[in-house]
C-alpha cells in the first residue's frame, strides 16, 4: 500500500533519508534502512576529501536547527567503501554527489553508479563553497550544463536537488528537467540563516551563516514543490521539516511522489520512520486510498 | 539541554597536572538542565567547539578537565579565570548511576579520570563501595586521585614508569585486583586501547561495565553522522559515548579504527 | 539611551510597528505608539482602495503565520484622513505606499509626504498581485526605477522595503541604494509558504500561497541584515520574528539601526513594545553601552 | 484555541426560522479548548471564512446560528448534515460569566440571540434570576425564545410588528421592564443601532452591562488591524468583541460607522 515508484525505481514506502543526516556510513544508514526507511540518500560527497568547516557547524534556532557542516566527506575512493556495505535488498540507495565542474559530476557518477539505484545531484547547499552547491543551482545556464553533464554519464535515474534560496524555483526546476534531470527533490536547506549569540556579539557557526532546517522550514517546502509540481512533468521528491504522517501527506497533495526526513531524527530519533509509516497506512485506509499514487497532487485540484 | 550556546564565566581553574588544567563554571541546573555522569558538553572558545566530559557536577556548577593535547586544548589552558566560553548540552547517553550498596571498580586511563570522577562521586554518596584505578604514564599525571580518595573511594594509583603506585598499565593493575576480589559492575574510560584491554579483561572475568568512548564530533545533536560507528551505526553524541559491555561487542571498529573530520579512516 | 536617529530622523527608541499589523487606523497606530513604540509604519496603501483577498488570509504555521491579507486598504484619500489623527509628536510616522509604476509611486509621495516622517516603499510583499510587491523587489530594473521615482517626488526619507525571496537579496539592496533609497527595511515576508489542510486535501489561504512571519523567520532575517550591512552604506532597519530584547540586539549587532515589529503583537499583545524598551535598556545598562549607535554592527568586528 | 482550522462534520442543522439555521459540530473540549460564553469561532466553507459566535457550548459539542444574509451565509445554509465545514477559534473576549444568584437581563435582538443564548443558558446553571428579552421582526423570527424559557429564564417576547408578544423594538421592550424591575447586570447583543438604542437606556438606567459587536474581520487573531475600532484602536477580535459599558463610551464610532473589507468607512 505504501509502495511508491519513481522513474521505475521502487520504493517499499515513502519515506528516505535526506542527504548528509547520519549518512556518512554504510552502518548508520542500514540502520536507517532497518528503522523502516524505504531508501537512504548518502551524505553528499566529492572526488577528494573534505574536512568541511570548523566548528561550531550546527546550532538550534526557533523550530529548527542551522548548520554549516561544509560538505565534509573521505572522497569518492573511500565513499565506494561504504556504498557498497549498504544492504540493497528492497531498499533503495541514492548517491549525493557534489562537485564544481561538469567533469568532476561525470567522473562521480561513473564511479558510483554500478552501486546505488539513483544518483542525486547536490546543487543546493546553501553553505558550500564558492562555485559549489547553491552556486550552481542558483544559476540556470550552470544548473542545465552540470545537470546534462551528470545525465550523460549516467545509467540511473539522476535528482537534480533543488534550493529554495532563488527568486524563482521554477525556472530552475524547468532547466533540470530539459537538461535530463528525471526527478527532483526539493528543498535543501534554506536561507542561508544566521544566529548571532548576543553575550559576544558574534555570529555563533564558524561559518556565520548555515541553512536552516526543520520544522519550520515546512511551509516554504509545500510552497515550492506545489509550484514546481505545476511547472514541470518528472517526479518529485519533497524534503524539509517533515516530522509526522500529516506532513507527509502534505506533501503529497501539494505533488511528491516521495519525501525525504533529516532534522525529524535529531528531535524523534530513527523511530520515526517506522511511526511515520504507521501513521501513513492508517490514514489511507480511513480515507479509502489504496496506492501513494492515488494521493499525489490532489491539493491541485480545482473544486 | 540546550542546543545554542550558553555565554558562562571561567569561575576558576585547577592545574591538575603539568598538561590537564580543571575549569569551572557555573551551571542554573533547572534552566539549563542537570546532566548526568558521562555526559559531555560542547566547548566554544570563539574559534573552535569540541567536546569534554562533565568532570563535576556541583551545586549550580559544572567542571569539565582538559588535557592539551592540540590547537583547540591549548587554546583552553590559556583561558584565564574571569574568561567567557559557550557550553552546550549536556549531551548523550551517560552512565547508569542508579546503584546502590554495590561493589564498583572505576578504571580511568589519563583525562579519561573526568567522567570516572564524576561517576564515581555520584555513586560514593550512594553508598557504593568503589575500587577506582587511576592510571597515568607518571606520577604527576596522576589526576582526581587524591580528591576521589578523601571522598572515601579505595584508589589504586598506577603509573606507566612506576614513578607512584602500580607500576604498569591499567590492564596490569585491574588483572591484579581481580586476583583478589570481584565486582557487581565496572566503569571505564580512557585511550581506547586500554579500553579495549579491560574489556577483554572485564568480559573473561564476567563483570558487566560501561565504557564511554570518543569520536570525532560536530553537531553532538545526533544529526551530522559524523560521530557514527560501525557496524550498528550508532551515534557516540547520542547513543553513547557511553555503551555496555553487550553493546561494545557489536561496536566492531572499538579499539581498531576511527575516522577524521573528513570520514576518513585511520 | 534607547534613542537612535536614521536619516537625521529621531527615534526615542529603536522599535516600530511593522507595516500591516495593526496599521490601518489612526486610533490603532495610536495606541501603539502609547504602547510604547517610537514610530509606527502604516499598512500599505495604494491610490485607489483595494479589499485585498477573499479569507482565509491567515493561517498558523510551526513558529509563526502565513498569510496572503492582499494589500486591502481604502485608498490613499481616505488613508490620509487617519494619517492626519496620528499623535506625531515624540513619534515617528511613516506611511507604507505601494503601486505598480512609477508614477503611482511618486503620485502616492506627493500625496502624504506632508503627513509623515518617512515613507517606506513596499517592492516587497510576497503575495501580491502581478505587477505589485514582490515583482518589483525581484527586479533590480523595476526596483531601480521605483525608487528613484519616490525618490525624486520626495522631501522626507525614502525606505525601500526588501524581500528575501531572492537570489542575492545584496543586488536589490545595492539597487535601491544606488536609485537614491535613504534606508532599507528587511525582511518582508518569507516565501511565499503554504499550509495545506489533509482532511480537505487543499491549501488554506485562499490566495494558496501565503508569507511567512514571525520567530521562524528570524534567522533568516538576521543573515540578510547581517549580508546587506557589508554591502551598502545607508542605515537599515530590521524586521522578521522579533519578540523580545535579545532579538532586538541580535538585529543590531548584524547591523540594523532600528527593527520593527508584527507577528509578536499577536503573542504577546501590544505590551511587546514596553517589555522589549525595559529589557534592552537593562541590556545595555549591564553591559555599559550609553547609545544604540555604540551597538550597530557590533556582530561584524573581526577578533 | 486553534489557529488553523480544524475540519468538523455537521451533525445538525435545525431550522431555527426562515432566515436562521443552528449548526451543530463535535469538539473536543480537552484538545481544542472549551469557549466561554460571548466569544465566536471563525467558519471556513472552503470558499470563504468568516465569524460566528458561538450559540451553544454542549457537552464536546458547538452550535452556531447562522442568518442568511449575504453569498456566503446562504452557502451556509445549503450544507447538509454530513458536510464539512473548518472551524478555528474559539477567540475572543467573552462575556462575564463569574455571576452568581444575580438579577440579570439580556436582550437580543435577531441573530444576536446567538450569543445570549450561550451566556444566558450557562448564567441559568449558576443560579441567576434571568430576563431575556427577544427581539425580532416577526413572531416566526424570534430565536431560542422557546428553548431559553424551558431553562428557567423569564422571556419577554417582543416583535417589530407585534405579530407575538409585545409589539415594538427591543429598546421600547427594555424601557417599560424598567419601569417595574431593576437589574444587577445586562448582557446585549443586536444590530448596532439597537444596541446603542440600549446602551443609552442602561445607562440611564445605571445598569452596568456587555455589549457584543460586529466588524469586518479577517485574521481574528489580532494581527491585521481590519476589525480595529476608533478612538482606542481596540481590535473586536481580541479586546472584544465584548465590551463593558464603560469601554463602549471609549468606542466613539459605535453606532456611527464601520468599515468594509478595503477600510473604507460606511
Ligand atoms: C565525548 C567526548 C568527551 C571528551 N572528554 C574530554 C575530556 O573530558 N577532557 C579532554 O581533555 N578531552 C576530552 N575529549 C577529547 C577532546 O575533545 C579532544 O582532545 C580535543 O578535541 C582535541 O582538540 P585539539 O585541537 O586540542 O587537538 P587536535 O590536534 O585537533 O586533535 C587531537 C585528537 O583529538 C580528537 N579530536 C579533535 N577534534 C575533535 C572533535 N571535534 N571531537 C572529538 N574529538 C576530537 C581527535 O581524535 C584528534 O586526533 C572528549 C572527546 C569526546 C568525543
Ligand atoms: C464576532 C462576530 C460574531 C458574529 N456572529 C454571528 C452569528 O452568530 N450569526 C450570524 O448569522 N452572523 C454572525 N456574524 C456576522 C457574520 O459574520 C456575517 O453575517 C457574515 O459574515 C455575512 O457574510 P455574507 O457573505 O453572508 O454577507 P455579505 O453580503 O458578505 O455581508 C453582509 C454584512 O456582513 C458583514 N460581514 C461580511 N463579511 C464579514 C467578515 N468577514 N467579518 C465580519 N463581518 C462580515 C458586513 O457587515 C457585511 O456588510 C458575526 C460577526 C462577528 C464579527
Ligand atoms: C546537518 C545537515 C547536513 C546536511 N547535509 C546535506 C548534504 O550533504 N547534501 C544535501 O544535499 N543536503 C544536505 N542537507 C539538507 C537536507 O538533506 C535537507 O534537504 C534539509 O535538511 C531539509 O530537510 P529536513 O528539514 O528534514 O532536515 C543537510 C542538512 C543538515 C541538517
Ligand atoms: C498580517 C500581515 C500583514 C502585513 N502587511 C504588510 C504590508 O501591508 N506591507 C508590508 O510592507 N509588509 C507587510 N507585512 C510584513 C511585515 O511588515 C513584516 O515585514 C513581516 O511580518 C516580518 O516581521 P514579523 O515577523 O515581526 O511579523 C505584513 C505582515 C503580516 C503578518
Ligand atoms: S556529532 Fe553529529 S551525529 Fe554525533
Ligand atoms: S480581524 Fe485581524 S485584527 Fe481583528
Amino acid at each position: 500500500m505504501l509502495k511508491t515508484n519513481i522513474c521505475g525505481v521502487e520504493f517499499r514506502n515513502p519515506l528516505m533519508l535526506a542527504a548528509g543526516i547520519m549518512g556518512s556510513n554504510a552502518s548508520s544508514m542500514n540502520w536507517i534502512l532497518k528503522s523502516g526507511a524505504g531508501g537512504v540518500v548518502s551524505k553528499s560527497f566529492s572526488l577528494n576529501s573534505h574536512p568541511g568547516y570548523v566548528n561550531p557547524t550546527t546550532v538550534a534556532v526557533e523550530g529548527g536547527i542551522i548548520n554549516a557542516i561544509g560538505l565534509s566527506n573521505p572522497g569518492v575512493a573511500n565513499f565506494k567503501e561504504e556504498l557498497e556495505k549498504i544492504e540493497r535488498k528492497n531498499s533503495v540507495v541514492i548517491a549525493s554527489i557534489y562537485g564544481a565542474t561538469p567533469d568532476e559530476f561525470s567522473s562521480l557518477v561513473c564511479e558510483v553508479q554500478e552501486l546505488v539505484d539513483m544518483i542525486e545531484l547536490n546543487i543546493s547547499c546553501p553553505h558550500a563553497m564558492d562555485g559549489y552547491g547553491a552556486s550552481i543551482g542558483q544559476d540556470c545556464n550552470l544548473s542545465h550544463t552540470i545537470v546534462s553533464a551528470a545525465k550523460d554519464a549516467s545509467d540511473v535515474p539522476i535528482i537534480a536537488k533543488l534550493t529554495p534560496n532563488v527568486t524563482d524555483i521554477t525556472e530552475i526546476a524547468k532547466t533540470c528537467e530539459d537538461a535530463g534531470a528525471d526527478c527532483l527533490s526539493l528543498i535543501n536547506t534554506l536561507g542561508p540563516g544566521m544566529k548571532i549569540n548576543i553575550d559576544v556579539a558574534r555570529p555563533v557557526l564558524s561559518n556565520k551563516f548555515g541553512g536552516m532546517s526543520g520544522r519550520s522550514i515546512k511551509p516554504i517546502a509545500i510552497s515550492n514543490v506545489y509550484s514546481v509540481y505545476e511547472s514541470v512533468d518528472i517526479p518529485l521528491i519533497g524534503v524539509g521539516g517533515i516530522y509526522n504522517w500529516e506532513d507527509v501527506v502534505e506533501f503529497i497533495y501539494a505533488g511528491a511522489r516521495a519525501v525525504q526526513i533529516g532534522t525529524a531524527i535529531m528531535d524523534e530519533g530513527v523511530e520515526v520512520f517506522d511511526h511515520i509509516n504507521e501513521g501513513l497506512e492508517r490514514f489511507m485506509t480511513e480515507k479509502g486510498f489504496s496506492s501513494i499514487d492515488d494521493m499525489v497532487g490532489l491539493a491541485h485540484r480545482e473544486l | 539541554m540546550i542546543n545554542e550556546p550558553k555565554i558562562v564565566e571561567i569561575t576558576d581553574i585547577i592545574d591538575e597536572t603539568p598538561t590537564i588544567k580543571t575549569f569551572k563554571f557555573d551551571w542554573n541546573m533547572k534552566s539549563l538542565g542537570k546532566p548526568n555522569p558521562g555526559e559531555f558538553v560542547m566547548i566554544w572558545n570563539f574559534k573552535n567547539e569540541k567536546p569534554m566530559s562533565i568532570a563535576q557536577i556541583n551545586d549550580n556548577e559544572l567542571a569539565i578537565t582538559v588535557k592539551n593535547i592540540g590547537e583547540f586544548t591549548s587554546q583552553l589552558h590559556d583561558l584565564k579565570i574571569g574568561n567567557q566560553i559557550g557550553v552546550r548540552g549536556s549531551y548523550g547517553n551517560g552512565f547508569n548511576n542508579s546503584f546502590e550498596g554495590k561493589k564498583i571498580l572505576a578504571i580511568g586511563g589519563g583525562v579519561g579520570m573526568a567522567p570516572i570522577n564524576a561517576i564515581v562521586s555520584d555513586l560514593i554518596k550512594k553508598g557504593n563501595k568503589i575500587d577506582v584505578v587511576a592510571a597515568a604514564v607518571t606520577k604527576n599525571e596522576l589526576l582526581y586521585a587524591t580528591s576521589l580518595e578523601e571522598l572515601g573511594a579505595n584508589v589504586h594509583h598506577c603509573t606507566d614508569d612506576g614513578s607512584f603506585g602500580f607500576k604498569g598499565f591499567a590492564t596490569d593493575c585491574t588483572r591484579n585486583l581481580l586476583q583478589d576480589s570481584t565486582y557487581d559492575y565496572a566503569f571505564v574510560c580512557g585511550p581506547e586501547i586500554m579500553m579495549k584491554g579491560i574489556f577483554d579483561i572485564l568480559e573473561e572475568a564476567g563483570i558487566s561495565a560501561q565504557y564511554s568512548l570518543e569520536r570525532y564530533m560536530k553537531c553532538a545533536i545526533g544529526i551530522c553522522g559524523q560521530c557514527c560507528v560501525d557496524s550498528e551505526g550508532w551515534r557516540i553524541c547520542v547513543e553513547g559515548p557511553v555503551f555496555e559491555n553487550d553493546k561494545i561487542n557489536k561496536i566492531t571498529e572499538f579499539g581498531k579504527y576511527r575516522r577524521d573530520a573528513s570520514g576518513v579512516k585511520y
